[in-house]
């Protein structure tokens, strides 16, 4: 789900590192105002290459496998941080496998980062967090429910939106003299609505590793760039 | 039959050469060590056994079914050298269930295995608890417990003792001393291996150098110290011609017999 | 991960000579003026310039076209749809498919312009160690909280990667098949995946604990210092001369 | 002036106490073990001295300068138990220039710290590798080496041997025997602290059991198998009543002394 080098025009490409730098000065300086910004530097990094190296699981759907996108998990886990996180992964990304994606860095960033931090907003709001750690059985029940269906949005989103805006930009670019606006709304509607069962098996692993972290380490749920002194 | 017949087991990695034209054999009920320095190829001989890795050549034998490198194989267990790396389901039951699950057992069937595994290995309290949150020791015997749940005729420790205390160390020696088995093992802690194997095999730069009574072999201090290893304390020779053993061959451990088995 | 990465690093041409903030400066402007060019008859002048530098780096050939092969399919798909999608002035036509001018141009100036930039990304970041090139990026007043970031994400990637495939290796030796999705499989997938992420949680913990002891921002540190040559400037400026020739060719012909 | 003095140490995490009125003082030059273990409090006592943790209680003081929690005190270098953990810059220069690039020390002062800790470990010529391409050994002396840059006075060496091959084990001995600051060093690997330590502390459940002769402590084996440990194989004592030492106190490495140092 990246858009290489060369396909959109610069002038896009350029507004892409535009609103990517944006969004990436706006959460550097969320984290420098909490009170603990350097302590969520090394979290976030560890973090960030973690998603990386999970995301290149294999999660078989035959006749073909995919790979997460995590955008909606990282949204989750990290707030405002999965902005640079993103930027950091996609930057390393380009430079381990040399596939490219240095002119299309910012717009990539975009992709993955706006519905990231959506899936932020959409996930705090859903999961009741400030419930999130009570200690009574029947609750905890239930808290695990709502967070489950709040992993599966953040991961729903994640993909859904990255979908959208990646057939968007790819279609709404193409070189002028072109096919009419509503065979472009057609081609986008169709390539992202193939990209539906994506998005529910996103939303199903994000479900299943929200819950997993629940009981494992419920710290990590409780967002990186919320957690002020 | 034998439990284990490897025959000119030779791979390499693009790189290097790791395994050399490694032959062994381990008769049902054996408990082997395998010692030798970091990068002699022990990791890398317990995989090919497992059918983890691909020989580049030569033949491997388990219980009279030739290992096939990327199948299941359940007569073989791997404890791995870091429990981490083994355990990663939320609860310590699930961890344990989780091979025998994969082998299409009935769930009666699995719950007998896990109950099984959970009692020889003594953390049957710990079911419901998060591996996570466990201690070193106790994370090692969960480790072991998901493999033994799989009853497996043969368990490969990788080096089982790193990073434990004494106690747990005592009672992880005491669990594969009362183990039915095959044991075959890995340890730079030469007195668990003196604890627990009759029979050493020595392996350095991926060929086998000794293979036979853990004391002749261990004991030779010139042998030992050739392959980067020391002769164990506990089998420190008697002192020489200052009293009546002389060049006796007696282990301190069979003379003095005052430490805890 | 198993790449051969830095492979080409220790190499000897004008490109490792260069300083790494004025190559990643001069090398990512050109890719930006490659981007730029929408008139076919600029290609040429890309082509050429690429091969150049290309030429001058020493890096092998086989080196490129492997690392051409993935992206060069996903974009093969866009760019083969184009003739047939797009344009109106039909070329040929079998049946009901027809292949316009437009799109034939189009994915032409695609394609030209996708390979001579990934060549660009590879002068980048094979001319010297990944770790020299992300001190030069660092060096271009990367925002210090990104800075610390990247190199302790760099640093760990490789040590999270082989937990990760050991972790997966166990879980195969217990029966585990990934094929054939299930929730159940999915699952286990999710356990794997949550087992390396607590991890590395709580070796940032450990590790930010270890970098305080040796006095992570507590004083003013020191940073290492780069130099730079009056030869590393004139590269950037001829670099940059060719970006701008590029962009305002681009900007005269579109007039 | 000690290198080290321990006032009633407390400390607690919120579900348990950890340390209970700890007192240690140790002089110049001292090489100490302290034993116990796991979950004794070790490796917390080491964070606190380091002013990693806050204490709930108690005073320390390093070379008459009292440790503020939160603070950088160059004084102290603590070598972590797993080297990944500390070594966090991309190459092993970098790495090693960490702390005195913190120090504030100039360019040319920062090389001289470098290749100073370089060469005393033994390390020069892996400057420019990547952390993850060496070998246990090399990473606990890299680790090492960025603490000695620093030009510590006391060292503090949590589980230094963990994981090591004997070959490494053994290079590590010598380098912690002949270095010259003081050593406040914890392990499992008893034998070491033996060969290393000439007094030990033993902890367990956060209280001082004993303190004292490296000998007398360690060849107390009610002591030790009371709090879980073991006496070592080089104590074992010489064989009671059968020779003429009888119940003298002899250890084995005194009397054969034919293994390696
Ligand atoms: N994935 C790999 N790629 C290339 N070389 C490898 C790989 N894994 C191991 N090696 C090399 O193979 C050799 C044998 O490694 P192996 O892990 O089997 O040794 P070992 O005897 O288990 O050592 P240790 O005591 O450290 O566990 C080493 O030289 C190692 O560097
Ligand atoms: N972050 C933490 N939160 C709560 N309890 C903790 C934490 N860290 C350690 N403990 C507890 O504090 C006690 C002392 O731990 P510590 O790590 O100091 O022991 P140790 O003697 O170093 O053990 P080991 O030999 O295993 O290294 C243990 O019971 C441990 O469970
Ligand atoms: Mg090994
Ligand atoms: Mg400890």
């Amino acid at each position: 789900m990246h858009i290489p080098d060369g396909l959109i025009p610069a002038t896009v490409a350029i507004g892409g590192y535009a609103v990517a730098g944006a969004l990436t000065a706006y959460s550097i300086k969320r984290i420098n105002q909490s009170d603990n910004a350097q302590e969520q530097i090394p979290k976030v990094a560890l973090l960030t290459a973690a998603f990386f190296i999970t995301s290149l699981i294999h999660i078989p759907i035959p006749p073909t496998s995919i790979h997460p996108l995590l955008s909606g998990l990282m949204g989750a886990l990290l707030g405002w941080f999965a902005m640079p996180a993103i930027l950091i992964g996609l930057l390393l990304q380009a430079m381990i496998f040399g596939h490219g994606g240095i002119t299309t860095l910012g717009i990539n960033a975009v992709i993955l980062g706006v519905p990231a931090i959506l899936a932020h907003l959409a996930f705090q709001s859903f999961s009741g967090k400030q419930k999130l750690f009570s200690q009574d059985e029947d609750g905890k029940k239930q808290i695990t429910r709502r967070l489950q269906i709040a992993g599966f949005l953040a991961g729903a989103i994640g993909v859904g939106l990255s979908v959208l805006m990646f057939y968007g930009f790819i279609i709404f670019t193409i070189p002028a003299d072109i096919i009419d606006p509503a065979a472009e709304r057609r081609a986008t509607l169709i390539l992202s609505l193939s990209h539906l069962p994506l998005l529910l098996v996103e939303g199903a692993l994000t479900a299943m590793l929200v819950s997993y972290l629940s009981r494992v380490k419920p710290e990590l749920l409780r967002g990186l760039s919320e957690a002020r002194a | 039959m034998n439990a284990l017949e490897i025959t000119n087991l030779t791979f390499s990695y693009p790189e290097q050469p790791v395994l050399d034209h490694v032959n062994i054999t381990i008769r049902p009920g054996e408990r082997v060590g395998l010692i030798g320095p970091n990068g002699a190829g022990k990791t890398t001989l317990f995989h090919s056994v497992c059918g983890v890795l691909k020989p580049s050549d030569g033949d491997i034998q388990l219980f009279g079914d030739s290992v096939k490198a990327g199948k299941f194989h359940p007569k073989v267990g791997l404890v791995f050298q870091y429990p981490d790396d083994q355990i990663f389901s939320p609860t310590v039951y699930d961890d344990i269930a989780f091979g025998p699950r994969n082998m299409g057992l009935t769930d009666s069937e699995v719950e007998a295995h896990v109950h099984e595994a959970m009692s020889l290995t003594g953390i049957g309290e710990l079911a419901e608890r998060a591996p996570h949150h466990l201690s070193g020791g106790q994370k090692r015997m969960v480790a072991i417990a998901g493999i033994k749940a799989m009853r497996p005729e043969l368990i490969i420790y990788d080096e089982p003792s790193a990073n434990l205390d004494m106690r747990s160390r005592r009672r992880l020696i005491n669990f594969i001393q009362e183990s039915d088995e095959t044991v075959l093992l890995s340890s730079h802690d030469l007195e668990m291996v003196v604890e627990i194997c009759d029979r050493v095999i020595l392996l350095d730069e991926g060929k086998i150098i000794a293979d036979g009574d853990t004391y002749e072999i261990m004991g030779d201090k010139e042998l030992m110290e050739a392959h980067g290893l020391e002769k164990p304390h506990s089998l420190v020779y008697h002192i020489k011609g200052k009293h009546s053993h002389d060049d006796e061959f007696v282990p301190a451990e069979h003379i003095h017999g005052d430490h805890v088995h | 991960m198993k790449q051969e990465l830095d492979a080409y690093a220790h190499l000897d041409s004008p490109l490792h000579r260069w300083e790494n903030r004025y190559k990643i400066a001069g090398l990512f402007l050109l890719a930006f003026a490659f981007a730029f060019v929408e008139d076919v008859r600029l290609l040429p002048a890309l082509v050429v310039i690429t091969a150049v530098l290309f030429w001058l780096s020493n890096l092998p050939f086989s080196f490129l076209s492997g690392r051409l092969k993935i992206p060069g399919l996903i974009l093969f798909g866009i760019v083969v749809s184009l003739p047939f999608l797009s344009g109106s002035t039909v070329l040929a036509s079998l049946g009901p498919i027809s292949i316009k001018q437009e799109g034939v141009m189009a994915a032409l100036i695609i394609a030209v312009r996708f390979v001579c930039i990934i060549t660009l990304s590879l002068l980048i970041f094979s001319t010297d160690t990944l770790v020299n090139t992300l001190k030069g990026m660092i060096g271009l007043r990367m925002p210090p909280i990104l800075a610390d970031m990247v190199l302790l994400t760099y640093r760990y990637i490789f040590d999270l990667s082989a937990s990760f495939r050991t972790t997966q290796t166990a879980v195969r030796l217990r029966g585990f098949q990934n094929n054939k999705l299930s929730g159940g499989k999915l699952n286990t997938l999710a356990a794997l995946m949550g087992n390396l992420i607590v991890r590395s949680y709580e070796q940032s913990e450990r590790v930010y604990k270890a970098m305080i002891l040796r006095g992570y921002g507590m004083t003013d540190a020191n940073p290492a210092a780069l130099t730079s040559t009056l030869t590393d400037k004139l590269w950037l400026a001829a670099i940059l001369l060719l970006a701008i020739g590029l962009v305002s060719a681009q900007l005269f012909l579109n007039l």
